[in-house]
């Protein structure tokens, strides 16, 4: 049998099997699902990307198989899937309807693959359709529908699936096949009408599920309420498949003489990363920050790949993969707060630090990453996508990222502040480091956002043949991408990844040796209720950590534009909506001889209508 | 026994008239053998398919040794038969789940019900398989007196409303196409379709259109179209779940059948074709948005069924033989999936006396089983991958972006979110709200599960595997859309 | 090995120089300010004093493992800041790493240092700490902004993003690029106001309003790295503007001259300011900056 | 010479020296006295240039300098904040009342000397001090640290029971935890 058919077998039947296996043997599912995913991860590896698979259905050709690209956010998906997946077993331990749950999250996982190997748009659709409904059960496992967060899911994707939709039938109608490579081939053929709407309601679909303004408003709760295992895939490789797909179609379906749409799409990335780092910013629950801050992220790397040039391209695809590591990690680690403690309001948790030590570790890590600074990966992606926009041009657009990455750093500390450092609590006494399945993952997660850092080369190699299918010719020197340290721009400018490296590592430890060893003897520790207070006695009780807004003198200075959330907009035009439609609704009015009236008045409007225009 | 279609009215009406009978023999005998009739009508379904689909050919059954064009003559070609044989597997599987329902309190009724359930049925089936303009009108009165009856089987102060709404607008409908009858063969002096159909370009061009809008009334109020649909919500709210089940997938695809056969093959006017879309176009925006503000599960369904219905027309109205194909394949679709929803949601409010939405909250728990399948009905009928309504959807808008009716395509999309958006939240209260009500619940029992599971499989298997169905699909379409072939098949019987 | 070995002892070097001049203009700065005061003042040689007593303090006291890194990634940030910054443009003196980085890189480098010491300071668990880093890191985003911008409008001006190439660019044109972009030079000296946090931006440490905010529990060694890093710092953000803006220095004497100069602007500016609030602070840099900032970029790239 | 107890080597000459010019003063103005500082920081008499400066926490300060009479509300503080600073530190008594009271000897809640409580390196008397007195204070408690005899530290240490007892006899609910050096 076809390995991409076993493949969506093996996701598929076991998502079903295991949903069968809770009801029966209960105690073998967490076993099962984390098999089934490192065996279709071996499979997945072991399948090639030459794998091709032709059929057709309905009369519709169709073709399966991985191109270098997918295959880039299939490795994604597939280590993110196998990492949450053994994070979940721990996480969701004495949870109910994990049957339910598991099944959802595999059916999710499975929908992802079978996204990313489609080569034509139906079955893409197809795929994209039961990703987003596994994801939307997912999204509203936890219960209550709070402010209907998983209707606005729901319905923000259908939106975009259906304008995606639109656009593929538009484009068959046009070229009379579903396949990619014939619609890359010929898209360029068709009106440069039709061809801008088919971009842009492809671009709305994708633009949904990875989260861009201004249909970003389902995201913050969406992420924030499902169960952190999950939302480590959801933000990690899910949210990806929208960027998968602005990256098809801003390479393959938008002519490069078409430089205003990637310019839009630039602009509106970067003003999602801004508004999405200033929402990040004033939140106080860690999850929803998070959220947040997921959105802007994923600017980031829709503005890399909207930038058009090879290293933006680059810097963009590198920051999809080490977004998907550093995120997820960070979700993860506050659902280890969430379960350990009970709440991930960080207005009421602080000073975990020495209580979750290792979950510490690799906050700290991801966080460095993900307010990239040096020596850490997200740097690497951050200077790409500085240079590449510089070097090309975007002089605006580069200083909405800069003002979007340094905002960045304040939601970095409050997520570190809010829930690691501050007052050691006696409340908190009690808290034990998380279990092992589920810091190991984390830690691995963290150990690829170290090394990308200083040898980037072995992310930027698969993206330089996922590049390559997209059409981008390196101009760079590639020898050995696996040992590729040192980044250059257009211009030859360059950072050497290996010497900041040793600068960094080599005068932290100098200065660290010096600092422990100078009076190592008469170095105390003392708990955190001793503080200078102005000689005020803290009681062991007295919270002294300051939590409550944090940021709020940042708050005050950029209030003109946190006044309104689009998502009023939204709902207003909502109620609009149902007004509008309680008001049809009159028309029956249950009343049998207004319909029988209806049906004369029909026929007269028919009979004096028809002779005009039917042409009787 | 030779098998002919003549046994699909033939066998259910004596069956009809024989459940009394056998009632008096044996109490069980009433409920077994209309399961009985509908699996035997089910299997010659299956041969006779089988037989035009492989000759290719289409079965003309004479009837009383009168050829056409004078004589009543039953034609199963592929549409027609395709629909007949969706009609009685439909049936049978129905009656499967009506087989215990209600039980301990409807002993008594249960003759009439089935009587009228069998009636109902040959009524639906007899209408896609005449050949005759009238006989066609009679099986739509037999239908149509059946369903009045069923309507208000109940005995309630509401059912027999509803069903006073569903004479008062049925009648209308009865009295236009007899009327249009009655016109068109003042034209062309012969009852016979197809005959009529071959002398139709005589027709003098103002008669043809004020027929034609006779028809199209009239066949119009039984396939719900706005705004002639306004007894429609009412009918499927008070009759037995089962029943709505029926008109949902067989009565109103009856009607819709009568509505295209008339305008395809009949008429064969073009210009019709932009009024029966826009029709569509109407009525599915309407009836979908009412649906979102419904508070009662059953007239949710309803409206749901009505908008189906107008996606179906628009379909039809854009009148290529792919969007053909894809009115076909989502009347199959829509008649199991809107089945299922039925069969499984009225299990879901079965002793709720509102039928309210909010009685559903936290069902997910008590009823599993049932909610998982309606759950599964609600994805499959808002066009969600991999269930069967996401193909038909799909082929729809393929059709109609080949003739670049963008606006159309949007404005299915919308309705489309809409429904998403109704279903949903009907699915968040199931499995999402703590459950309050105390209104107790009924399990379904085992049949009613296996034919609720048979729908089920069957809308997945189609989901996830099309091509099962669709050659059956496409020689609809073909027949459909290939009037001389009609004609011919049909005349040529007559003169041998 | 043998380049090694003169790479690191010319490491030493750099880091030395940057500290003692930090340290003199740090003596420099107090002394300015005595004078304005009409008074005597510390001897300029005071804060060589201080730091060597917070060194020689007995015992230390943290809260924890991030409290005792705190000044570590704060003196890391600087040291590493000041290897990537060219000390001078004759000779291969003090030329350490700066060829393997650019401006951009510099740009979070600078950061980096009051990132960790933020982390250090939050795990003291004082809430004059946190109120410190919480103002600080709002007045960077401030000040990041016009810096930034002004940044961008010299690399696109130039097509360099390295600062050696900035230095090139005026040892070939012999203009100072304070003067091929005034507007960038205004944009960056006032968000340069913000980077030193002397008044008005004294902010984060303001004594009489938090304490001393994220040094508060500090003391010792602990501080006395923190002056020490905070002396490397000024002496590199100093050496940076003097490359970008003022072409560089051929010797010592040309760089102290140059940089004592534009030390004395924020010292100046700040001996006759008030402070700021916090948000006064932020939308300071967001008015008059952002527009140089803006025109800057107009400038370079038309 | 090598066995003079008293002598120091070359390091604590170098340590002596830059503690004694460069004192971080945290002072506690618990009284009227307070007044008293800012003329001594500020232009007219400077003590800047002594290397006196203002530290706005315990843990950076050297010297507490307190300036005037502690109740026994306040005495707690001074304590804790006393106890805070870091090692070497040195206390100033600033003013008559922390001498013997005071204008405030027969009141029930102020000490009376504050010796007995925490270790005092150098006395200012004087009600109030002025600024001259005080830089006179600087300059003597420069001297006894130059000369290595500023150890009200190393006292408070060694007699820690004998003073906790003193403070315990004041401090009826004794609010401190017990300090963990």
């Amino acid at each position: 049998m076809n390995s991409l058919i076993l493949l969506l077998i093996l996701m598929f039947g076991g998502a079903l099997f295991a949903f069968i296996l809770n009801k029966f043997v209960p105690a073998l599912r967490d076993i099962f699902v984390v098999l089934l995913m490192l065996g279709v991860s071996y499979l997945f590896f072991s399948t090639g990307i030459s794998n091709r698979l032709n059929f057709d259905v309905l009369g519709i050709h169709m073709q399966w198989g991985f191109t270098s690209a997918s295959y880039l956010f299939g490795i994604i998906v597939v280590v993110l899937g196998s990492l949450a997946l053994i994070y979940s077993t721990a996480y969701m331990k004495g949870k109910d309807r994990l049957g339910y749950f598991y099944m959802n999250f595999l059916f999710s996982i499975g929908a992802m693959l079978g996204i990313l190997m489609s080569r034509d748009l139906i079955s893409l659709f197809f795929f994209w359709e039961i990703m987003t409904w596994s994801s939307y059960f997912i999204v509203i496992y936890s219960g209550n529908d709070v402010d209907r967060r998983g209707l606005k899911y729901m319905i923000f994707s259908a939106i975009g699936a259906y304008s995606m939709l639109m656009a593929i039938v538009i484009v068959n109608s046009f070229i009379g096949s579903f396949l990619l490579e014939d619609v890359f081939a010929s898209i360029f053929a068709i009106g440069s009408g039709y061809q801008i709407a088919i971009a842009i309601l492809l671009m709305i679909g994708f633009g949904v599920k990875s989260a861009m303004m201004p249909l970003h408003v389902w995201a913050p709760r969406a992420y924030s309420e499902s169960p952190m295992s999950y939302t480590a895939v959801f933000s990690g490789a899910l949210s990806k498949m929208g960027v998968f797909g602005f990256a098809l179609v801003l390479f393959n379906l938008v002519s490069t003489q078409n430089w205003l749409i990637n310019e839009v799409v630039a602009w509106l990335a970067a003003i999602t990363s801004v508004l999405a780092t200033f929402y990040a910013v004033i939140q106080s629950d860690a999850k929803k920050l998070l959220a947040y801050s997921s959105i802007a992220q994923i600017g980031y790397i829709i503005i890399g790949l909207a930038s058009n040039t090879y290293l933006g391209v680059m810097a963009g695809l590198f920051l999809a993969v080490l977004h998907a590591v550093f995120k997820s990690t960070l979700f993860m680690a506050v659902g280890a707060v969430e379960r350990q403690v009970g709440t991930t309001d960080m207005t009421k948790i602080s000073g975990l630090i020495r209580r979750m030590p290792w979950t510490f570790v690799a906050t700290l890590i991801s966080i460095i990453a993900l307010a990239g600074l040096p020596p850490l990966g997200g740097f690497v992606g951050k200077w790409m996508l500085y240079e590449a926009l510089i070097t090309s041009g975007h002089y605006y657009l580069v200083i909405m990222v800069f003002l979007s990455s340094t905002a960045a750093f304040l939601y970095s500390y409050r997520i570190l502040f809010g829930m690691f450092l501050g007052q050691e609590e006696p409340e908190f006494a009690h808290v034990k480091e998380a279990p092992l399945s589920m810091l190991i993952p984390m830690l691995i997660l963290s150990g690829i956002s170290v090394l990308s850092g200083s040898h980037p080369g072995f992310i930027l190699e698969p993206i330089q043949s996922a590049m390559a299918s997209f059409g981008f010719q390196s101009n760079l020197p590639h020898e050995s991408w696996w040992e590729l340290t040192v980044l250059f721009n257009t211009w030859g400018d360059k950072v050497a990844l290996v010497n900041v490296l040793t600068s960094i590592v080599g005068v932290f430890l100098i200065a660290l040796a010096f600092i422990t060893i100078k009076g190592y003897k008469n170095q105390r520790y003392v708990t955190t209720k001793d503080i200078s207070s102005s000689g005020e006695i803290i009681q062991p009780e007295d919270n002294m950590t300051f939590q409550i807004d944090f940021y709020k003198p940042f708050e005050r200075a950029i209030w003109p534009l946190l006044k309104r959330k689009i998502d009023d907009y939204y709902t207003d035009f909502g109620k609009g909506l149902e007004a509008l439609f309680d008001f049809v609704r009159r028309f029956y009015n249950g009343n049998g001889q207004f319909y029988a009236i209806y049906v004369m008045a029909f026929l007269a409007l028919l009979l004096i209508a028809g002779t005009k225009y039917f042409g009787f | 026994m030779v098998i002919s279609p003549v046994q699909y009215i033939a066998i259910p009406l004596i069956a009809a008239f024989l459940i009394p009978l056998f009632g008096k023999l044996n109490k069980e005998l009433v409920r077994i053998i209309p399961g009985l009739v509908l699996l035997y009508l089910s299997y010659i379904s299956v041969v006779l398919m089988n037989q035009v689909i492989s000759q290719n050919t289409m079965i003309v059954e004479i009837i009383a040794g009168w050829r056409p064009p004078w004589g009543i003559n039953l034609v199963f070609s592929p549409f027609s038969g395709f629909l007949a044989s969706l009609f009685s597997m439909l049936g049978f599987i129905i009656w499967m789940y009506t087989y215990n329902f209600k039980r301990e309190v409807e002993d008594a009724q249960t003759e009439k019900f089935y009587v009228l359930m069998m009636m109902l049925i040959t009524g639906t089936i007899g209408i896609v398989l005449t050949g005759d303009i009238f006989n066609m009108f009679v099986f739509l009165e037999i239908t149509a007196i059946s369903a009045y009856s069923l309507t208000a089987f109940y005995r309630e102060r509401d059912g027999a409303e509803a069903a006073f709404k569903y004479l008062l607008v049925g009648s209308f409908a009865s009295f236009f196409i007899l009327l249009a009858i009655v016109l068109l063969y003042s034209q062309v002096g012969t009852l016979n379709m197809a005959d009529i159909a071959q002398k139709m370009p005589d027709v003098n061009p103002y008669m043809k259109g004020v027929i034609l809008m006779l028809f199209f009334v009239g066949f119009g109020i039984e396939a719900e179209m706005f705004p002639l649909n306004g007894w429609a919500p009412d009918v499927y709210t008070q009759a037995p779940g089962p029943i709505g089940a029926i008109f949902a997938g067989m009565v109103v695809k009856a009607g819709i059948y009568g509505l295209v056969r008339v305008i395809f093959t009949l008429f064969d006017v073009h210009e019709i074709f932009p009024l029966l879309m826009i029709m569509g176009v109407i009525t599915m925006a309407v009836s979908e948005v009412i649906a979102l503000r419904q508070g009662k599960l059953k007239r949710m369904l309803a409206y749901s069924s009505i908008g189906q219905m107008g996606l179906v027309l628009v379909a039809f109205g854009i009148g290529t033989h792919e969007a053909v194909f894809a009115a076909i394949f989502l009347m199959f679709n829509h008649a199991v999936i809107k089945s299922l929803l039925f069969l499984s949601g009225t299990y879901l409010v079965y002793h709720s006396k509102e039928k309210n939405i909010s009685d559903l909250d936290g069902i997910g728990k008590s009823l599993p089983f049932t909610s998982f399948l309606f759950a599964l009905g609600s994805l499959a009928i808002v066009g969600l991958p991999p269930f069967a309504g996401f193909w038909s959807k799909l082929y729809i808008l393929m059709a109609a972006a080949d003739v670049r009716l963008i606006a159309v395509i949007a404005i299915i999309l919308a309705v489309s979110v809409v429904e998403i958006v109704y279903y949903f939240r009907v699915l968040h209260r199931i499995y999402f709200r703590e459950r309050i009500s105390t209104i107790e619940i009924k399990i379904p029992s085992f049949n009613a599960k296996i034919s609720m599971l048979i729908l089920a499989i069957v809308i997945i298997v189609i989901g996830v595997y099309p091509d099962l169905i669709s050659g059956l699909i496409e020689r609809a379409a073909t027949d459909l859309l290939d009037k001389q072939h009609y004609i011919q098949s049909v005349l040529s019987v007559g003169l041998h | 090995m043998n380049t090694i070995l003169i790479q690191i002892l010319g490491a030493l070097a750099t880091i030395l120089l940057a500290f003692i001049v930090g340290m003199f203009y740090g003596g420099a700065h107090r002394k300015v300010i005595a004078r304005i005061q009409n008074r005597v003042g510390p001897p300029i040689y005071q804060n060589f004093i201080d730091v060597l007593k917070l060194y020689s303090k007995e015992t230390s006291i943290n809260h924890g493992v991030m409290q005792h890194m705190g000044p570590v990634f704060a003196i890391t940030a600087s040291i590493t800041s000041l290897m990537f910054v060219p000390i001078l443009t004759d000779g291969n003196w003090f030329s350490n790493l700066n060829f393997s980085g650019d401006l951009v890189f510099l740009v979070y480098m600078m950061v980096f240092g009051s990132l960790g010491m933020a982390l250090g300071a939050g795990q003291t668990g004082n809430p004059n700490s946190a109120i410190g880093v919480t103002r600080g890191l709002s007045q960077m985003v401030g000040y990041e902004i016009p810096f930034v911008m002004a940044m961008v409008a010299l690399m696109t001006q130039f097509h360099t993003t390295s600062i050696t190439g900035m230095i090139a660019v005026q040892q070939q044109s012999g203009t100072w690029l304070m003067f091929s972009n005034p507007f960038a030079f205004m944009a960056a000296i006032m968000a340069m106001l913000g980077m030193f946090s002397y008044a008005p931006f004294d902010i984060v440490t303001a004594p009489a309003e938090v304490s001393s905010g994220p040094i508060s529990e500090f003391g010792g060694k602990y501080l006395g790295m923190m002056m020490t890093s905070g002396s490397i710092f000024a002496f590199v953000k100093l050496a940076l503007f003097v490359d970008i803006f003022m072409g560089g220095a051929s010797n010592l004497v040309v760089l102290v001259i140059k940089t004592f100069a534009l030390y004395m602007i924020p010292v100046l500016y700040g001996v006759i300011s008030p402070r700021y609030r916090t948000e006064q602070a932020i939308t300071y840099f967001w008015k008059w900056p952002l527009f140089f900032g803006f025109i800057a970029i107009l400038y370079a790239a038309f | 010479m090598y066995n003079d107890k008293n002598a120091q080597t070359i390091v604590d000459y170098i340590q002596n020296f830059t503690r004694k010019n460069s004192l971080f003063m945290l002072a506690y103005g618990t009284g009227c006295g307070a007044i008293e500082l800012p003329a001594t920081l500020t232009s007219r008499y400077d003590a800047e240039r002594l290397g006196v400066r203002g530290a706005a926490t315990p843990r950076q300060a050297d010297l507490l300098l307190i300036t005037g009479y502690l109740s026994t509300k306040t005495l707690k503080r001074v304590i804790r904040v006393y106890e805070q600073m870091q090692d070497p530190k040195y206390v100033i008594g600033f003013g008559s009342c922390t001498i013997n009271g005071g204008m405030y000897w027969d009141s029930y809640n102020t000490i009376k000397l504050l010796d007995k409580y925490i270790p005092v390196d150098v006395y200012i008397n004087g009600c109030m001090p002025r600024p001259e007195s005080v830089i006179s204070g600087f300059q003597e408690l420069k001297r006894l640290i130059a000369a290595g005899k500023a150890d009200g530290a190393k006292k408070y240490k060694e007699n820690l029971e004998w003073y906790r007892e003193n403070q315990k006899k004041v401090l009826k609910n004794w609010p401190l935890v017990e300090y963990n050096w």
